[in-house]
């Protein structure tokens, strides 16, 4: 059969053609999608798209940033606000992967992809769910987690500007310059209280078969301050709650390994190599 | 933390040619009747400049500018037999067959130039330019172009030329494995530096410095691009790449240029090249084939650095930081040896 | 099979193609425009060779639904070159032998046109940074990272790291 | 940075050349900056038909059954294409060398022996209704144990990979699972060095991953011809292939190429070309197969891996006395070319030295993966990567700098090697002492002074005594120079010749009768082994 492509004017209509349509997969940026359907992957035969343009707006209002999921990584780059998240839209793909991935994407990428969706796991996200009757709120962590069934349509991302500008971190450690997929990423939002880490958020990405948050981590600096004496119980803890894949970048070993030595670094603003 | 310099060298030659012999190459040679000549081959261009080195060939040995010469590597129904491009055998095998085809056609344009000019063939010579005359004698002077309307339409004569050229056939000895395996050699030697992150194994290169021993360089050009090129694999091949990375285990294998780590434009090095020049008694113009060679010395190169900085032998290849990191914890830590 | 119509701007000329549901703007250029300079490496979005400009953006077209760049503009290395004038980037690239097999050079180059439309005088670790998507397997990216430097015009981005 | 140390071997050379040693653009370079530069898969043909293959979801399994009768069906198939289909199904790529036996099919048809060896083939409108038909299609897979490691390979109960080689090794010269290399005493160098040093290296399969994929474009000519649009590193190579696996006469087939989008060694297997053009002959329309990349990253053929160990004699003084070397490639199920890489290797032991006693045992194995191929470099990169880290422990284990060391040892014009055959036009030294110059690497003095034209020869010369070989050790070494062993031409010398005949390529040292049968249609280029079949 051919593929059949639907091409809603609304994020409702889409997310209704999805939940009617076992063979529908959302079209974003393409590099999921297209490449299933480049590969033969018979399990795609209907392509929706949504044209709303609302979909890939990228939205501030005081503290509070609503970034549409059809948003790309070139219009995070683009956009002067989301400065704080540059350093890591700049590690995804190349840019011509930049002009047409997508925020919402990424938060379906597998795994070692993922990036994106570690950096927004540490800033503490919500995203907007669009059922064909419907829109909800969830925190990410929930959505990520149930992401192989859920069915759906990721509307937008929210989340906070970072404390202060150098609250959030980020790290991407790849085998390849400058477009390497993760060996591992960590993302970290460590907002400070009189010199001492207070409610630190840190994810993984590819430590695990989606992002995930680093909860021991987050406790273990709770009162602590950022220096090597501050951060060794946290480092102690890296590897809690992960479960690495082996694949043709790294072995579970290997990530399992270095976890512990980039959070250092990281958390101490150590160079990278 | 701690990130360990190091540097190793390696030196290398390579045998130019298919091992064994048994390895003909062919070329036809014909000008059109206004002096510009095609060069049919079925030998193939991957990049390498196949086409590009047998054009200054064939214009070198016929004497006439490389822009009247065209290279056409395109078909099995016009290019005679050739055994492919592989071995290092381009440069050398079918540059033979070239010039011996140019040759052949150089001898009857000569002659028809002499016809026209009422000398002996063997008085005259080409400029390179476009033109023949008669030796310390320049003014009595004949264009290619006038000598091939002459030819065609006066004389009766094609300009053309048949080369072949074949290493024969050696046979190897059960027992001893005495053979003859190539008719030259290619050399080089490599010295690496690299950085080494104790903790995480990752490796990095620093520079490289090489010598390389080609024979005749036929274009110094196409000399660097397989040099540069070449080196550049051959660093790939040392840190980076496999489709079996747990080999012998055949799973994870890479799917896409994602997975298939090869070091992208923000990991490549400093690499300053010399090139030495001692000419291949056989090869065209003395030529011999940098293609294959160039990558090798870079593998043991690396990997002897690696020792330098941090003591530890790797003796798998690809050199992944995994494969660092579990020698480094096996021996203890970094043990950087004297510095080089 | 039934075939969708598609309207876009190629290289400065509207074309109009018909194309299958599902098909990729590489096969939309390739087969029913007939531009063969954008390549088919990999289909997934991990080599580069078939990077076109829409609206001026570097884009994967072997990931791009052919559907989604009607009305929009495309450009390939097939019309870089004014007339018979070759675009500096094609200069640089000849003069820096920047090409051996040929297959990655028109994605190459349109990357590189994408950064210096933007950005005329980038330094070198812009120029890294713009053709990380694109593999080369022959040239090692030295004498392509050089070509794109010379092609820029001359200014203080030169001279930065 | 490149630069030309022109003061080396000045004498060797002429300089006065019009052409050659000019950096001049090359032919190609303005088509690929226009990108009107023409591929395999720049051509357009009506009416195109597209085949994809079903392939092998197991490391090895017997093959029970096949039902394609859904896949026939299928809307938009023109053609399934089974192994019975395939005029001569199996073959072996260096038959046209007349070396090995045929061990490969076309299309599995009893048997599965790697992950991804290819079934069933299905020609059709489009690629997304080829693939829907690869999904109809129904293989009865019975999984047999597979074997992976080449040292377990070898072992007695191993699974038999392929029953064309039942040891699951390549047979040399009717006897041995092996190629020898003998020169001189080994054992007796070993009892009397100062140090002895053995390492085990191994490398990895390598991809050789050009941005073009393999794929061919065949279709029908006139006269019952058939043209084939193809990335194929040897034309005839792969020409002559397809006429012996379709049985047809050489010149039914019209191959254009010869403009490749890289190639490494990756595209002399003709991995697409035979079933494009059945899938011509069986439907009468242009049929195209391409690898997709994932194919051609898990199931094109690799450079196989290699196991080497290295057994090395050294003296206080520096100078090796002997090494020995066992080898195994990894073929992989198939042969392809790994059967030849072994002689290039065996023939470049122990590297560019000149050591008294070596000895070599190179084995080509057959494993369950994806059969390897020829890749740049092939038989020497990891041999070199051996001996040269090797090498460097040596260097290590006397106490002498690594480049003075491989000085002291290098090989010098006059010397013999190992296959018995005199180093001549040698360079080593000279690259040696350029690099540490280079990289500001100090050498001493009697070193930078050193050359490959000076020392060598004399009793270096010689071929020593080899136990178990023929009776004193050697024969008397072949005639060391071949017809093409011209002096250095000076160019200026005038390049004329009178017209004549072409002059008859020499006869090879040994003439090669006829084959009395060919036993395919297809011309044999050349008998490397003359006609035994090993």
């Amino acid at each position: 059969m051919p593929i059949a492509v639907k091409t809603c004017s609304s994020l409702g209509e889409a997310a209704a053609a999805l939940s009617t349509d076992r063979g529908a997969r959302f079209l974003a940026g393409g590099t999921l999608v297209m490449r299933a359907v480049n590969e033969g992957d018979l399990a795609v035969s209907t392509i929706v798209r949504a044209t709303d343009s609302a979909f890939s707006e990228i939205r501030s209002a005081g503290a509070r940033i609503a970034i549409g999921a059809g948003a790309t990584m070139a219009q995070i780059l683009a956009h002067r606000e989301l400065d704080f998240l540059h350093p890591v839209a700049r590690l995804i793909g190349g840019p011509a992967v930049r002009s047409a991935a997508t925020v919402g994407g990424n938060l379906f990428a597998p795994s070692p992809y993922g990036d994106f969706a570690a950096a927004l796991l540490a800033l503490d996200a919500t995203v907007s769910l669009q059922g064909g009757y419907g829109a909800r709120e969830a925190p990410l962590e929930e959505c990520l987690a149930s992401r192989e069934r859920s069915g759906g349509l990721v509307a937008s991302v929210s989340l906070n500007r970072p404390a202060s500008p150098g609250a959030f971190r980020f790290r991407k450690v790849s085998r390849v310059r400058p477009k390497g997929i993760s060996v591992l990423s960590i993302a970290a939002h460590l907002p400070l209280s009189g010199g001492r880490a207070t409610g630190a958020r840190v994810a993984y990405g590819a430590m695990a078969p989606t992002p995930i948050r680093a909860k021991a981590v987050e406790r273990a600096l709770e009162g602590r301050t950022l220096d090597t004496a501050g951060i060794a119980s946290a480092l102690a803890v890296a590897a809690e709650g992960t479960n690495p894949a082996t694949d043709a970048i790294a072995s579970a070993w290997y990530r399992r390994e270095v976890l512990a030595v980039h959070l250092r670094r990281l958390l101490l603003n150590e160079p990278e190599r | 933390m701690a990130k360990h310099r190091g540097r190793g060298m390696a030196a290398i030659n390579y045998p130019i040619g298919m091992n064994l012999g048994g390895d003909p190459s062919q070329a036809l040679v014909h000008s059109n009747p206004s002096g510009k000549f095609t060069v049919a081959l079925s030998s193939i261009d991957l990049g390498q400049g196949m086409k590009s080195v047998t054009r200054q060939i064939c214009a070198e040995t016929l004497g006439v500018p490389v822009e009247d010469v065209y290279v056409d590597t395109a078909d099995s129904d016009t290019g005679p037999h050739c055994m492919g491009s592989f071995a290092s055998r381009g440069t050398h095998r079918v540059g033979n067959a070239v010039m011996a085809a140019a040759r052949e056609a150089r001898g009857v344009m000569m002659e028809a130039a002499a016809e026209e000019l009422e000398v002996n063939a063997s008085d005259l010579e080409t400029d390179g330019r476009g033109n023949i005359h008669v030796k310390g004698a320049p003014h009595r002077s004949i264009a290619v172009k006038d000598v091939a309307i002459a030819a065609q339409f006066k004389q009766g004569k094609t300009i053309s030329g048949r080369g072949i050229f074949l290493v024969p056939l050696s046979e190897v000895d059960p027992e001893t494995g005495e053979m003859s395996p190539a008719t030259c050699y290619a050399h080089a030697c490599l010295v690496a530096e690299i950085e080494v992150d104790d903790e995480t194994g990752e490796v990095a290169m620093v520079r490289m410095d090489s010598a390389y021993e080609l024979g005749r360089a036929l274009n110094p050009k196409l000399v660097e691009q397989q040099l540069v090129g070449g080196a550049w694999m051959g660093v790939s091949h040392a840190l980076y790449e496999t489709p079996e990375p747990y080999y012998p285990d055949p799973s994870h294998g890479p799917r896409d240029f994602n997975e298939y780590v090869m070091p992208g434009p923000g990991d490549i090095c400093p690499h300053d090249i010399a090139v030495l020049e001692r000419p291949a008694p056989d090869g065209p113009f003395g030529g011999k084939g940098p293609g294959e060679m160039c990558a090798n010395p870079v593998l043991p190169a690396v990997a002897n650095a690696i020792f330098n900085a941090i003591g530890v032998r790797i003796n798998d290849l690809p050199i992944t930081p995994e494969k660092v990191l579990r020698a480094l914890k096996a021996q203890g830590g970094a043990r950087p040896q004297a510095r080089r | 099979m039934s075939k969708t119509p598609v309207q876009f701007r190629h290289n400065g000329v509207d074309v109009a193609v018909f194309v299958d549901g599902g098909a990729n703007l590489l096969t939309a250029i390739r087969e029913g425009v007939g531009d063969t300079a954008p390549k088919f490496g990999c289909g997934q979005g991990t080599c580069g060779v078939c990077t076109v400009l829409i609206d001026g953006e570097p884009h994967l077209s072997c990931i791009t639904l052919a559907e989604a760049v009607a009305g929009r503009s495309v450009e390939t290395a097939d019309g870089l070159k004014n007339g018979p004038d070759l675009h500096p980037l094609q200069r640089a690239f000849m003069e820096h032998f920047a090409a051996q097999c040929g297959f990655c050079t028109p994605g190459m180059l349109m990357a590189a046109k994408a950064l210096l439309d933007k950005n005329p005088a980038p330094s070198r670790a812009e120029v890294v940074e713009a053709i990380g998507g694109n593999i080369c397997r022959c040239t090692g990216y030295e004498p392509i990272i050089n070509a794109v430097l010379a092609a820029a015009s001359a200014g203080p981005g030169r001279q930065r790291a | 940075m490149l630069e030309f140390r022109k003061e080396y071997f000045a004498d060797e050379r002429d300089e006065n050349l019009n052409e050659i040693g000019k950096p001049t653009q090359r032919q190609d370079m303005v088509g690929h900056v226009t990108g009107t530069t023409t591929y395999f898969d720049d051509h357009k043909l009506a009416g195109l038909l597209h085949l994809k293959v079903l392939r092998s979801p197991h490391h090895h399994a017997r093959i029970r059954g096949i039902d394609t009768g859904a896949a026939e069906r299928a809307p938009g198939v023109r053609r399934v294409i089974r192994g019975a289909d395939v005029p001569r199904n199996l073959n072996t790529l260096l038959s046209l060398l007349n070396f090995g036996k045929d061990d490969e099919p076309t299309l599995a048809v009893d048997k599965v022996r790697y992950k991804g060896e290819p079934v069933v083939a299905v020609v059709a409108h489009s690629e997304r209704e080829a693939f829907e038909a690869l999904a109809q299609i129904r293989v009865d897979y019975e999984p047999l144990p597979a074997v992976f490691d080449v040292e377990e390979a070898l072992k007695a109960g191993a699974p038999v990979v392929n029953e064309t080689y039942p040891k699951n090794s390549f047979e040399y010269h009717g006897r041995y699972d092996h190629q020898k290399l003998r020169f001189g005493d080994v054992e007796r160098a070993f009892a009397e060095a100062d140090h002895g040093l053995e390492e085990r290296y191994q490398m990895s399969p390598i991809e050789h991953a050009p941005t073009e994929t393999n794929g061919c474009v065949a279709a029908p000519e006139t006269n019952g011809r058939y043209v084939v649009y193809t990335c194929a590193q040897g034309l005839f190579f792969s020409l002559d292939t397809c006429a012996k696996i379709l049985d047809v006469p050489s010149n039914k087939l019209h191959f254009v190429g010869g403009t490749v989008g890289g190639g490494f060694g990756g595209k002399v297997d003709s991995l697409t070309e035979p079933l494009a053009i059945l899938g011509a002959m069986l439907t009468g329309r242009p049929v195209r197969y391409v690898l997709g990349r994932e194919e051609e990253m898990q199931f094109g053929s690799p450079r196989g891996a290699e196991r080497i160990y290295v057994k090395d004699a050294v003296m206080r003084d520096g100078r090796i006395t002997a090494r020995k070397v066992t080898s195994y490639f990894d073929s992989g199920a198939y042969t392809r070319l790994s059967s030849y890489a072994v002689i290039k290797c065996a023939a470049h032991i122990p590297g560019p030295y000149t050591i008294p006693n070596v000895h070599a045992d190179v084995y080509c194995v057959y494993t369950n993966r994806v059969p390897a191929t020829a890749m740049r470099g092939f038989g020497v990169t990891a041999v070199d990567f051996a001996i040269e880290c090797q090498m460097d422990k040596l260097a290590h284990l006397v106490g002498i700098d690594p480049m003075e060391f491989r000085i002291l040892n290098a090989y010098r014009d006059g010397d013999m090697k190992a296959h018995r055959r005199e180093a001549k036009n040698t360079a080593l030294i000279e690259c040696v002492q350029v690099a540490a110059e280079k990289a500001k690497w100090p050498i001493r003095e009697e070193f930078r002074r050193m050359s490959s034209r000076a020392g060598g020869g004399g009793a270096r010369a010689a071929v020593p005594h080899t136990p178990g070989t023929p009776a004193g050790g050697a024969r008397p070494p072949a005639p060391q120079r071949t017809t093409y062993d011209r002096p250095p031409q000076p160019a200026q010398a005038p390049i004329f010749e009178p017209q004549k005949p072409s002059p008859s390529p020499p006869s090879p040292r040994q003439p090669t009768p006829a084959p009395a049968t060919t036993q395919h249609g297809a011309a044999r280029f050349s008998s490397v082994f003359g006609t035994r079949r090993r």
